[in-house]
């Protein structure tokens, strides 16, 4: 793995996805061997919210040293973020955290499941899956995302990628309900899942994958200071004791944000 | 230009460590900083056996800093015998355990085991204001202060810096007492007891519903501290809260401190210890100062 | 929608007040704020006779605050009466008179020569850290506390708020003592001590050494004292330190305040009262909250 | 005298006039009524820092609704000010303070003196003064500026308002020495002195002044958090006890920051 560094990143472009919902591409050394599902922190340059701002890496484009955030407009730091225009600098942190294992898609049927802000680094993964060599693809991809409304963001980029179910809250597109709604209502199967949302939603992806014998990775949210493991601030608690922490404690951070939902107690 | 400085005998390179909890073992800001620049590395508390800390969500931004509540989650001193202390032999840099308990059996359980082991200083938290037992029990009354420090003095094997609460009337009276117990070095200050309320979900953002502030907005009542337990005590004094920048520590060390620690802005700049070195070389050069020492404590009355 | 709150029997049409000695006698911001939407105008501390205070500097800045000592110069109560309270009565607006001394005699004084005044209530300054004789002294033993609270009230014709320092170590324990000796509510919290050096000139940057740290650095200590008074008294409570915006000020009636008071962010925002206000009423429309006083202290245990 | 308040101004113009030294318009509603030695406070964006800054007028053009502003880059604030480009926004808040008396110039010989970064409020009073109807424009204006150096910053400005004598501690323009050294070289008379500077170079001109039984009034500094005469943080000594404060003390930021120098105790 690289080195983790705090870095300059240049704006690109942003542009509203969603209400609320922005899309934004940097410029940024961190692009290299990126794993789906890891992770950056963004400071914010306002001087009174001094913490980096965790957000999933949506997509990468190696070639032209670019990485893609997708994130939600919900406090201090991200209405900051919004307001950056092309050729602006933001501070980074990164990369971060493990990502997904997509050495367990080879040969299997891989199931992606994202609800809310939990959508976008499932872009990556499924364009990463897709991509691979023969021999460790998976036999098929399907995807089942949710959404609260008819605001679908990333849904196209989705389509070209495996073969999406949509559930919404609202019950305007796809299944009304959540992503499990979906995926009984479309007898979707999977021999892994790999998902990320919020709390509820991947503990009742748990318990499912558990019931149909399915192997789960999820990727957790917890407040976090430094992002790289040496606050234990975003902590989660796990089924045994963990290697690092000799407690039934993980690091959300460095051992995460993605872990097997067996090992997890959430 | 001499930057090395002195607390119980033993010299560090320079006065620029890493405070407590904000640092891991060293290992994780390796990436980051060269450890082998730092004077000395303070690592997280430890306690005799593994602790779990607190639920969370632990922590929680505010302006110009943060609220923690770990709760002091720790491997235990095993762990840190095998593991991180064996990591940080590697580097050219100062070690001091940082040690935590519920009771004072723990403390010389934990520094008992340590007697034999590659640390520089141990570095007592009796001010971690986030476990319910023991620990700021301990730093938040004179005489309870004094008693601890006494028995562990008989144990410690390595000089013992007692850390110090600011959440207290009288710091000087609680520098003091370390002193007259036979502390060695005192560290202040650890965070300061605080709450914040999400005014959305209408509860306590911390899951401990208080936690410690950390961070620039401290600095001022650190640097009061600071200054007045330099001149309550003769023992040297180890200065944090809210250092960012080489300005920052260059004032907690006018003000007593003869070693700083960078705390909570490691995780806003994890260069920030490289840098706070860098620069107290530069204001030394640019204000004629040839060695450090003649600028600890050279404000006052 | 209901935003008037009641203290010792004195209704107050919204929470929403001004801190003492950040907002003058109210004649300084009435080119900025309506004195009239106010729920009151605390004053600037009062003594029996005038006081010259400290010399200068008398006030920096810090990280996300400030550091004062002033050191309560004021023209004294018989000007207050004859120039500022007439000024005050004007609007339609509470009057909250903050009292300093430096015996328990000064402050009988004044609280005698404005017993029939046109004043709500009685703020007691025991908190000031920026005056060498009393104040301060008064208010980090919870005896003095008692005592001072208890002869106050024999004298005092209207209700006394006592007004509690940070500088202490147990904030409840001052709350309780302040309740047990008749006070009718607490306001806290007054400024943390804290200390600033100018590292080029290697002074210190207030010619008093110390001063008093407020503004939105302190407010996470400021809304943990409040919550643990309101935990620890039945009493109500003005709460303040760093209040800038309404989401901070609902941050405090949650955790038990009555009413806040907006401090040293009237320097930085002499409109921050006005949307302090409006910002309440907002929260309270989204949230459907039809009296404020289903707010306070609806955070706890 | 207008209401005071916290507004927006729009910067018009900022370029470096010496090192360090910056010459800013803003467009701002407060370009009205100024006197010249009035003052404003800049607040800088930085979180962080929360006070408002105050500089002095150098400038008005009530036309344009325009000010200016020159300062010395010393420390967050002022560094912050300088990287503002034409179209941006500051926030700032005025008019603050009194103001130099002019009434007291007519027919009178009087003589403006500054020293250093107290240069740039005497321009406008300068200007001001030339512009004085017969019957209350002074009979002569002598303009006095002491210089560190050859950066003789405002110079050409100066002299269209009147007869500019420069001291320079290094000597390189002018007198070498400070103002009074150029007052005494240049046998400069006056009847009244305008002065703003550095405290030692005020208590000079308070000693020449009372020495010669000239009239002067000069322009305090001292750090404020208000500036509306709340906080009684910017103190000035006074001989007499304060009409205000009842004891003997004055408030720059309202009473002054120009003072009689008969009144005040420096
Ligand atoms: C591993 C990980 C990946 C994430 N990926 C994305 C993403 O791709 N897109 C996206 O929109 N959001 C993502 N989030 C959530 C995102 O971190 C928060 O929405 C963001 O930090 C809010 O910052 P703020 O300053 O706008 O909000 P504020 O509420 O003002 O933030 C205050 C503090 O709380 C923290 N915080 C607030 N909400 C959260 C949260 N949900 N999780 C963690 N910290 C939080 C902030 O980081 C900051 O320290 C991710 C979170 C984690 C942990
Ligand atoms: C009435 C008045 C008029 C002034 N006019 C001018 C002018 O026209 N041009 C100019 O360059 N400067 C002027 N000054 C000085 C100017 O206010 C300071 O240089 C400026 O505030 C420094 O801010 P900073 O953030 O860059 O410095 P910092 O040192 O980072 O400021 C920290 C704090 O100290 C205060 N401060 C620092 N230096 C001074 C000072 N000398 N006086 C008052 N407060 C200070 C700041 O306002 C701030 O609150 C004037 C001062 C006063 C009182
Ligand atoms: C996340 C976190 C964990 C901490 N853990 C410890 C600890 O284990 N032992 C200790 O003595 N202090 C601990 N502290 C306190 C710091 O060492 C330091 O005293 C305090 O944060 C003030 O310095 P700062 O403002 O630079 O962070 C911790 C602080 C933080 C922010
Ligand atoms: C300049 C200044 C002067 C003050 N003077 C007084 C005073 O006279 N009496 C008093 O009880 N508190 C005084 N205070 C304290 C405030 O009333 C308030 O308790 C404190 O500043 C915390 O609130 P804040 O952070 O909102 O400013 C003063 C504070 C400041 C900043
Ligand atoms: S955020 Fe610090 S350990 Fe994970
Ligand atoms: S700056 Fe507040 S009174 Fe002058």
């Amino acid at each position: 793995m690289a080195k983790k560094k705090k870095t300059q990143a240049k704006v690109l472009s942003q542009r509203m996805l969603a209400d609320g919902i922005c899309d934004l591409w940097l410029e940024t050394s961190l692009a290299e061997h990126v794993n789906p599902g890891q992770f950056i922190g963004v400071y914010p340059a306002n001087a009174s919210a001094l913490l980096p701002r965790p957000i999933s890496i949506c997509r990468v484009n190696e070639g032209r040293n670019a990485l893609r955030l997708v994130y939600r407009i919900v406090g201090k730091g991200t209405a900051e973020f919004a307001l950056y225009q092309p050729g602006e600098y933001l501070s980074v942190l990164g990369i971060l955290g493990n990502g997904f294992p997509m050495e367990k898609a080879a040969g299997r049927k891989v199931m992606l499941m994202g609800g809310g802000i939990g959508v976008p680094p499932l872009l990556e993964l499924a364009a990463q899956l897709k991509r691979l060599p023969e021999g460790q693809k998976p036999s098929q991809i399907s995807i089942v995302m949710g959404y609260r409304d008819a605001q679908t963001f990333l849904k196209e980029e989705f389509e070209e990628n495996g073969a999406l179910y949509i559930a919404t809250e609202d019950g305007s597109v796809g299944s009304r309900g959540n992503v499990l709604d979906a995926v009984r209502e479309n007898h979707v199967e999977a021999d892994v899942i790999y998902a990320c949302g919020p709390m509820p939603m991947l503990r009742a992806i748990k318990k499912y994958a558990q019931d149909n014998r399915i192997q789960a990775y999820i990727s957790l949210e917890e407040r976090m200071a430094c992002g790289v493991g040496a606050c234990l601030g975003c902590v989660c608690k796990t089924v045994h004791e963990d290697a690092h922490s000799h407690v039934n404690n993980t690091r959300i951070c460095t051992d995460g944000p993605v872990f097997n939902a067996e090992d997890v107690d959430i | 230009m001499n930057t090395s400085v002195e607390i119980a005998g033993v010299s560090f390179k320079n006065p620029v460590m890493t405070a407590s909890g904000t640092f891991g073992s060293g290992m994780e800001y390796a990436e980051f900083a060269d450890l082998n620049r730092l004077g000395a590395v303070i690592t997280k508390g430890v306690a005799n056996v593994p602790w779990p800390g607190n639920p969370t969500p632990r922590v929680v931004e505010t302006y110009g800093g943060m609220l923690n509540a770990i709760g002091l989650q720790n491997p235990g001193v095993d762990v840190m015998i095998e593991r991180d202390l064996p990591y940080l032999q590697q580097f050219d840099t100062g070690v001091i355990v940082n040690v935590c308990g519920k009771s004072v059996e723990d403390y010389i359980e934990v520094v008992e085991k340590l007697s034999d082991q590659p640390v520089d200083l141990l570095e007592i938290n009796v001010s971690c204001p986030n476990v319910k037992e023991g620990a700021i029990a301990f730093g938040q009354k004179a005489d309870a202060l004094y008693n601890i420090t006494e028995q562990l003095k008989k144990h410690a094997k390595q000089p013992i810096i007692m850390k110090l609460s600011p959440n207290v009337t009288d710091i000087a009276e609680m520098a003091k007492a370390a002193e007259a117990a036979g502390a060695d070095a005192i560290s202040l200050i650890n965070t300061i007891t605080g709450m914040k309320i999400d005014i959305d979900k209408r509860r306590f953002a911390l899951a401990n519903k208080t936690g410690g502030l950390s961070g620039p907005a401290i600095k001022p009542v650190a640097v009061r501290m600071v200054y007045q337990a330099a001149q309550a005590v003769k023992i040297p004094i180890i200065g944090m809260g809210g250092i960012a920048t080489a300005e920052d520590a260059i004032e907690f060390i006018l003000a007593g401190a003869t070693a700083v620690a960078v705390g909570m802005m490691n995780f806003h700049d994890p260069y920030a210890t490289m840098s706070v070195i860098e620069g107290i070389e530069k204001y030394m050069q640019m204000q004629h100062v040839e060695d450090i020492r003649e600028l600890i404590g050279a404000v006052h009355d």
